[in-house]
């Protein structure tokens, strides 16, 4: 069986996997009495079919792949970080302490010790639960969960008390330096006289999204940290064998990862918001898990991943726009079926498709 | 328990006919066919990966075969599960045990066959019949130990209690020797014997020819995947059984001749190791290895060779001195991790390739550079490692110890273990090591495979390399070995010149019988 | 002519608080003139402004929105679209084609506390937020200065649910808040939790005293245990604003208090009871004055803090 | 802290314990077979809404149960058919349902009953109600023993008292009879089951459709005992805080008990709690007394609670050929 082709098992497996859960979609889409293909085409044109549909679609990509390669990374140490929500909202305050204080001259300047800011403190946020990992065997699933609860507490605290603006309704900080705007896509296209719309708030972190998952595809598979990384991630004892200390792993990748989910909040609140939110996480760190884990927490996987999830955000606001009777709900159920069905029941079609495979191959041969 | 009269001959007690199995693209095992007759004990030899666990497998329900039938005394019975087999009267020990670690024996005993809800008369049942089995066969097991505590020959004897619990009628051991002891092998051929003249068939599947010729009365040679011949066991001989395995004559022992053994490579004095549950399991052990030697350490498995190895290799904490070379290398601190051991050219090859010595789910060519990553040779700067030239390496090594098949894009676990053993060994061996550590080199590997990891290692001691071999294999000791020191409960209970010991001696000091203080002065003139 | 449209905040329509209102508002002016509106929940920050542009530019004419949230992205949207008129709830965006819709709930929360700290016979009141942000806190602040102003002896007890998402959909903590609050001998407890309110008025219920809702009228929800609720109505101000359509007057802030009915509290069968025409009468002449502005009721959001506690 | 107040907090714990003590065994069932389980909360969420909803329809709350403990127990199935028919990723299946809960239930209770995913209020026998102990008001007069049986023992729907009886019945279940027996091998070597004679997959369902039952009892008594009604994502993330108490007991009915009943304390207290005011320090805010709990708990967890060691085979499909 697992000598399939290539294509077969990353491009035709997923493909149906897909159709199925969207077949099923579309049954609950009849179910609330709308049209299942028009519903599907909507999505589908909404958010990729436009420049403005594309801007939003990959703009909440950016998001997904930052807390996707967060968990991913996790992964390959065998940890499973749940603390992506809590690590990016913590970022959100270093990147908003960065950008509210200093007065930027020009965003190239802000955006590294933006970058810088917001990973430092997503990683600080980390930090405890990988020690407490590394040292006491502290269980890091129970340590992240309860450290995103401590994540909302502390914000709410800072956003009331201390961030906001005196007689400020909205519980959130000011507004940044204008030196800190990042450009967005429609900046970046001007510069290059090519039109973009002007309201998608896909910006430049978009490329350091990309930038990312290509270094991070070098640091798991091309460097030696990564090496010792993946050989603790299999086998604990044999990378002690090896000379391999598993205190430094748990560390280094724990740090990594909250540094990774962190830098979510260049894109949220430096690029889109410019002000820090109360939430400005908005569940993209649970999002972040299904994206790495259906990723195979591989970068390419993730990213790949981040977009189907962007496509699905998009297209559901679009669905939402275009069909009333269409609920945000229905959204959640629709990932919920992509989930499922792209990520968990993959050997319902694998297995059937192999084995077809097998024969052919038998008759050819 | 039923006590039939033996050699009913009219049908055998097992019949196989056309069995063929494969995994994928991998065949198994072809169009095989067997017999075997009752209160028989069956031999089955073959390399690694010929197919015999996988047919034994199919015997038991574990495997459904591709097709072939199966008769048990004369009887088809359409093997579907274990469950059918244990009711049809089968019973196995596998390769791997199947035991469940943090349960009792009795718990492991009963599993599958409670007999009702509660679980407490079966616990009773199964204590007593334990019992009575312990003065039958002297099968003598702690019933409420819990199985992760028990030595692994304590661990096997509960797999045969298990079957003797379901009133198995034929018996089923792979590899059954490959852990124990020569002590404990003999005490497991004595129940053999016993249960077989109680009119029990038996399947012994072993790498052992010895054993073969010692406990079997006929025995089949599997050869990539089928069956290439059924013999009497006392109409054939080890190297004929050998050959027909390989393909090619073996040698059974290899050739060695005298080294010039230069100065003290490895020194060790007053070495102590504290094991996981806080025991003491070295205590002030001293040694010395000479470049060009190789010293064996024989003893029964558990008596602190694995903490030997471990706190040698920089794994586990020590306290003592350890010297290479004259120079003194800390065991102690931080720094002194296995990773400094390396750098300083000590190389080690752990007893256990799937736990410590090997990440199963990489490819070989980055098991090539495991441990060794930090090297140049594997590294392109001093940020980026350099795959293209590990797998060159890899296909390399892969090479010169002859390791199938020799691809390096291949993931370890998909390597039998012989082959996985000689990754490991390739591995360890190409770093020109000063000084090279050793556990139990041939485990479950093959004679084709021990005759050509005996010939690397006698080939690594002529380059003057200083080896430390820990075997619970006499025949290895003896075959390798220039000096050998016997561990028994943790210290070193006396050393002997390989040549001027033999088997009974060693075997009464690994039984720990001390010998008199006048040995070591003995030693001390070799140098 | 064009279609009307409505942009709910996170909590989503059904949020039981104002979100809910807001729609109770639209539905009524659906129903009352048979027109059409379009509507969107928005799920992300990022779709406040996508969803404003979408209504924009299909045409939706006014375009209601509620939650102070959508402040900052209506003010870079809103000179975009000259032509189109917005009404913004709870918040004020000074532009020309924005009409700016607040509402002073310190005043509404001020009768409620007003009429407990008259009911309470144990001497204590409690209130039960969803989350400690400023406009909870002018819910809480309003609603305690009432209740002093009863006897300034009374002891009010405030929690707040949580600060996870999850604190304005958790009836069970907000159960579970009223009955330590019941047990710490309040007997009257005002909510302003959303969905978390609807567990206090059960507990409420259950543990024999009285609850007090918020928002909409939630008498109903428990007949006989509910004292009152204090109405902020966010309804009328989408009806309005629908009913206004093209002719909304824009480049206006409008303040809703109790002079214009905009927050109150509410009497109906459910709780006419429970009220004594006594109690009733000096609501009512407090409300007077608070019309004619002998009493000022403190609002919390001004300088963040609180006269009374 | 007067003794009443301390009756009342243990009292509040009881309560706010009953749905995670069901969560969490129903967690250490299916991770003792061998099968991880992150849908815990979707799987409450399911039941909660169901109940509510049939309880709400039918004004029998008994019914509700029913309904309840179905979709919690279809949804386990679901779980089940991913990881052990099909070998799937068992923490994707465990996202996937819990997002499948979350908005199922809020477009299915849409389309119902038209209140924005929320039930109507249960009310009469359409709710569990407080059971009151026999003599409670008497004997609550009793100093001191008194109201620990009028105040804290009495007064609680029946599922609270299910919730902990359940956990003796587990260990009883798991530790004495056959299908425990059998049940803890196969989360630690379903080779020994399998060789045993055993179906791995049938005991794997088992235990997958066991952890379907109570979670489905859990979020029943969330929506139909505690509360009076369903309001969507109303398990507020219990079902990772069961998750997170089931790896503290280390897969332990009894330590199970304690570790929710600790978390239930921690919160009551919290909740008990909000406004503290230190003599010269000064009001401590309210959202340093909410995340004390979760401070507390890693405190204990680093400080007191060892390694944990999940059962070896948990995660992993049962392949047998590669
Ligand atoms: N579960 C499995 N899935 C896929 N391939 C398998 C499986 N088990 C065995 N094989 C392959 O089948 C072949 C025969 O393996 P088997 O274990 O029967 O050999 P063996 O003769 O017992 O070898 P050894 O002496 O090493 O125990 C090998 O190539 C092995 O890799
Ligand atoms: N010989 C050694 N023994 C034990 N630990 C070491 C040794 N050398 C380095 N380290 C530890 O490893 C850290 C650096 O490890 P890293 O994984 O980056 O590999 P590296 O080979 O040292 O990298 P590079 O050689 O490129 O600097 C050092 O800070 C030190 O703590
Ligand atoms: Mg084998
Ligand atoms: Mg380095």
């Amino acid at each position: 069986m697992k000598n399939l082709p290539k294509w077969i098992d990353l491009v035709l497996i997923p493909a149906i996997n897909l159709f199925l859960a969207f077949m099923i979609s579309g049954l609950v889409v009849v179910y609330i009495g709308e049209n299942p293909f028009r519903a599907m085409q909507i999505i589908i044109n909404g958010s990729l079919g436009s420049a403005y549909g594309l801007g939003y679609t990959l703009y909440y990509a950016t998001n997904f792949i930052f807390t996707g390669l967060a968990v991913a990374v996790a992964f390959h140490a065998r940890m499973f970080n749940i603390g992506g929500e809590g690590q990016a909202m913590i970022g959100g305050l270093g990147t908003a302490l960065v950008c509210l204080f200093i007065d930027w001259p020009h965003w190239t300047i802000a955006l590294p010790f933006a970058i810088m800011s917001a990973a430092l403190f997503g990683a600080a946020w980390s930090a405890i639960p990988a020690y407490l990992q590394a040292r006491r065997g502290s269980h890091i699933v129970i340590t992240t969960i309860m450290f995103n609860f401590i994540a909302y507490s502390m914000m709410v605290y800072l956003l009331v008390h201390v961030l906001k603006p005196k007689g400020q309704m909205a519980p959130e900080s000011a507004k940044f330096v204008a030196g800190s705007n990042l450009p967005s896509a429609h900046d970046i296209f001007g510069w290059f006289g090519m039109a973009f719309p002007k309201s998608p708030p896909l910006n430049v972190t978009f490329l350091l999204a990309m930038l990312a998952c290509f270094l991070i595809w070098l640091f798991i598979w091309r460097t030696r940290m990564g090496y010792a990384i993946r050989a603790f991630g299999w086998s604990e004892t044999a990378a002690v064998y090896a000379g391999i200390s598993p205190f430094k792993i748990i560390m280094v990748t724990m740090l990594v990862s909250g540094g990774l989910a962190g830098m979510m909040s260049i894109n949220s609140v430096m690029g889109e918001a410019e002000r820090l939110l109360i939430d400005s996480v908005q569940g993209a760190g649970f999002v972040g898990i299904a994206a790495a884990l259906m990723g195979r927490s591989h970068p390419l996987g993730v990213f790949l991943a981040a977009v189907l999830f962007g496509v699905l955000y998009q297209g559901g606001a679009e669905l939402e726009f275009e069909m009333p009777a269409v609920s945000r709900e229905m959204i959640v159920v629709i990932q919920a079926l992509v989930i499922l069905f792209t990520g968990a029941l993959e050997n319902l079609v694998r297995v059937p498709i192999g084995r077809i495979f097998m024969k052919l191959n038998a008759k050819q041969n | 328990m039923d006590t039939k009269v033996q050699h009913d001959s009219a049908a055998p007690m097992i019949e196989l006919r056309g069995i063929s199995k494969s995994f994928g693209p991998v065949q198994a095992n072809k169009n095989i066919n067997l017999k075997v007759s009752k209160g028989s004990i069956h031999g089955i030899v073959g390399e690694n990966g010929a197919g015999k666990s996988t047919l034994m497998s199919i015997l038991y329900g574990f495997y459904k075969s591709d097709s072939g039938e199966i008769y048990i005394n004369g009887k088809q019975i359409n093997i579907t599960d274990s469950h059918v087999a244990i009711e049809a009267g089968i019973g196995m020990v596998h390769q791997h045990f199947k035991l469940v670690e943090n349960f009792t024996v009795l718990e492991n005993v009963i599993l599958g066959m409670e007999n009702s809800f509660l679980i407490n008369t079966a616990l009773n049942n199964a204590r007593v019949l334990l019992s009575e089995l312990a003065s039958t066969y002297s099968l003598e097991v702690d019933p409420d130990a819990l199985i992760e505590d028990l030595s692994v020959g304590h661990q096997q004897r509960v797999e045969i209690l298990k079957a003797l619990y379901r009133q198995a009628d034929i018996l089923i051991l792979d590899e059954p020797t490959g852990v124990l002891t020569p002590a404990e092998a003999d005490h497991l051929f004595n129940i053999l014997r016993n249960l077989s003249k109680e009119g029990k068939t038996i399947i012994l599947i072993t790498h052992k020819l010895k054993e073969i010729m010692s406990v079997t009365d006929t025995v089949s040679v599997m050869r990539r995947g089928e069956m290439t011949a059924t013999l009497e066991t006392s109409k054939t001989t080890p190297q004929e059984l050998a050959e027909l395995m390989v393909g090619r004559s073996v040698l059974l022992r290899i050739e060695k001749d005298a080294t010039e053994v230069g100065g003290k490579s490895l020194e060790v004095h007053n070495l102590s190791v504290m094991d996981k549950r806080g025991v003491t399991a070295l205590k002030n052990v001293s040694f010395h290895v000479r470049k060009g030697e190789i010293l064996g350490i024989a003893g029964v498995a558990g008596n602190g060779q694995t903490e030997l190895l471990e706190a040698l290799g920089g794994i586990s904490p020590a306290t003592g001195t350890m010297k290479i070379d004259g120079e003194e290398i800390p065991l102690h601190d931080k720094g002194s991790d296995a990773r400094s051991r390396r750098e300083y050219g000590v190389s080690h090859v752990p007893e256990d390739r799937q736990k410590l010595g090997l990440i199963l789910d990489f490819f070989a060519w980055e098991n090539i550079a495991f441990g060794y990553h930090h090297n140049d040779e594997f590294n392109k700067n001093w940020l980026l490692m350099d795959n293209r030239k590990t797998r060159e390496i890899a296909r390399q090594e892969m090479a010169k110890f002859d390791i199938r098949p020799p691809t390096p894009n291949n993931l370890v676990k998909n390597f039998s273990g012989g082959n996985q053993q000689k990754i490991v060994l390739a591995r360890e061996l190409e770093q020109n090591p000063k000084v090279l550590i050793v556990g139990q080199p041939t485990r479950g590997v093959d004679i084709g495979a021990i005759e050509f990891i005996h010939q690397k290692i006698i080939e690594l001691r002529n380059k003057g390399v200083a080896i430390l071999l820990v075997s619970v294999e006499l025949d290895e000791i003896f075959s390798l070995s220039d000096r050998v020191a016997v561990l028994f409960d943790g210290k070193i209970i006396g050393e002997r010149i390989t040549e001027e010991t033999n088997e009974s001696e060693l075997g009464l000091l690994m039984a720990g019988i001390e010998d008199g203080p006048e040995e070591q002065p003995a030693m001390e003139s070799v140098a | 002519f064009a279609e009307p449209a409505i942009i709910f905040d996170i909590g989503g329509k059904f949020d039981k608080s104002y979100n809910e209102s807001a729609w109770n508002g639209a539905e009524k002016w659906k129903s009352e003139t048979g027109g059409s509106y379009r509507e969107i929940e928005i799920q992300s920050e990022a779709q406040r402004e996508q969803a404003l542009r979408r209504l924009a530019e299909a045409g939706s004419n006014p375009i209601v929105m509620t939650g102070f949230s959508f402040g900052s992205v209506l003010d870079n949207v809103a000179p975009d679209f000259p032509d189109t008129k917005f009404a913004l709830i709870d918040f004020v965006v000074d532009q020309p084609n924005v009409k700016s819709i607040v509402f002073k709930e310190h005043e509404g929360s001020y009768l409620v506390g007003l009429i407990a700290g008259m009911t309470t016979t144990s001497d204590t009141v409690g209130f039960v937020g969803g989350m400690d942000i400023p406009l909870i806190r002018r819910f809480g602040c309003g609603y305690v200065q009432g209740v002093k102003a009863a006897n300034p002896d009374i002891n009010v007890i405030q929690n707040m649910t949580g600060n996870d998402p999850s604190a304005w959909n958790d009836p069970v903590k907000g159960g579970e808040l009223t009955k330590a609050q019941i047990a710490s001998g309040a007997d009257v407890v005002y909510h302003a939790a959303g969905g978390t309110g609807v567990g206090v008025l059960q507990a409420a219920a259950d543990g024999g005293i009285l609850g007090i809702g918020v928002d909409a009228n939630q008498n109903h929800l428990h007949p006989g245990s509910v004292l009152t609720s204090m109405l902020k109505r966010v309804d009328v101000a989408v009806y309005n604003s629908f009913t206004e359509g093209m002719d909304l007057q824009t480049g206006t802030v409008v303040i809703l208090g109790l002079k214009e009915d905009g927050v109150g509290y509410a009497m109906d069968e459910n709780n006419q009871d429970l009220i004594s025409a006594e109690v009733l009468e000096m609501v009512e002449a407090t409300k007077a004055s608070i019309i004619n502005g002998d009493i000022v009721v403190h609002d919390y959001t001004t300088d963040d803090s609180c006269p009374a506690s | 802290m007067d003794y009443l107040t301390i009756i009342q907090i243990l009292d509040s714990m009881l309560r706010l314990s009953a749905p995670l003590i069901f969560a969490c065994l129903a967690g250490l069932f299916s991770e003792r077979s061998g099968i991880f389980d992150i849908g815990l909360e979707g799987k409450m969420l399911a039941s909660a809404f169901f109940s509510a909803a049939v309880a709400a329809a039918t004004g029998s709350v008994w019914l509700g149960l029913m309904a309840g403990l179905t979709a919690s127990m279809i949804l386990a199935a679901i779980h089940g058919f991913a990881s052990i028919t099909f070998q799937g990723n068992q923490l994707i299946s465990g996202v996937a349902i819990n997002f499948l809960a979350s908005g199922m239930t809020a477009l299915i209770g849409q389309n119902w009953f038209r209140l924005g995913g929320r039930t109507p209020s249960l009310s009469g026998d359409g709710r569990f109600l407080p059971i009151e102990f026999p003599f409670a008001e008497s004997i609550g007069k009793i100093p001191f023993l008194g109201p620990i049986y009028s105040e804290l023992l009495s007064g609680h729907t029946i599922l609270v008292y299910v919730a902990l009886l359940t956990v003796p019945l587990t260990w009883w279940l798991l530790f004495k009879t056959r299908f425990g027996l059998r049940l803890r091998a196969v989360g630690e070597n379903p080779e020994a089951v399998d060789t045993g004679g055993v179906s791995v997959s049938f005991l794997r369902y088992r235990a997958v459709l066991i952890c379907g039952l109570l979670c489905g009892l859990g979020g029943a008594y969330l929506a139909t005992g505690m509360a009076a009604g369903f309001i969507r994502d109303m398990t507020a993330g219990k079902g990772f805080i069961a998750l997170a108490a089931l790896i503290f007991a280390k897969w332990r009915p009894a330590y199970a008990l304690y570790a929710c009943l600790l978390f239930g304390f921690l919160e009551a207290i919290a909740i008990r709690y909000q406004n503290i005011t230190i003599e010269g320090v000064g009001t401590i805010p309210v959202q340093f007394m909410q995340a004390l709990p979760y401070i507390l708990t890693i405190v204990i967890l680093a400080g007191l609670v060892g390694k944990a060691i999940p059962p070896k085979a948990g995660g992993e499909p049962y392949v047998k050929e590669r």
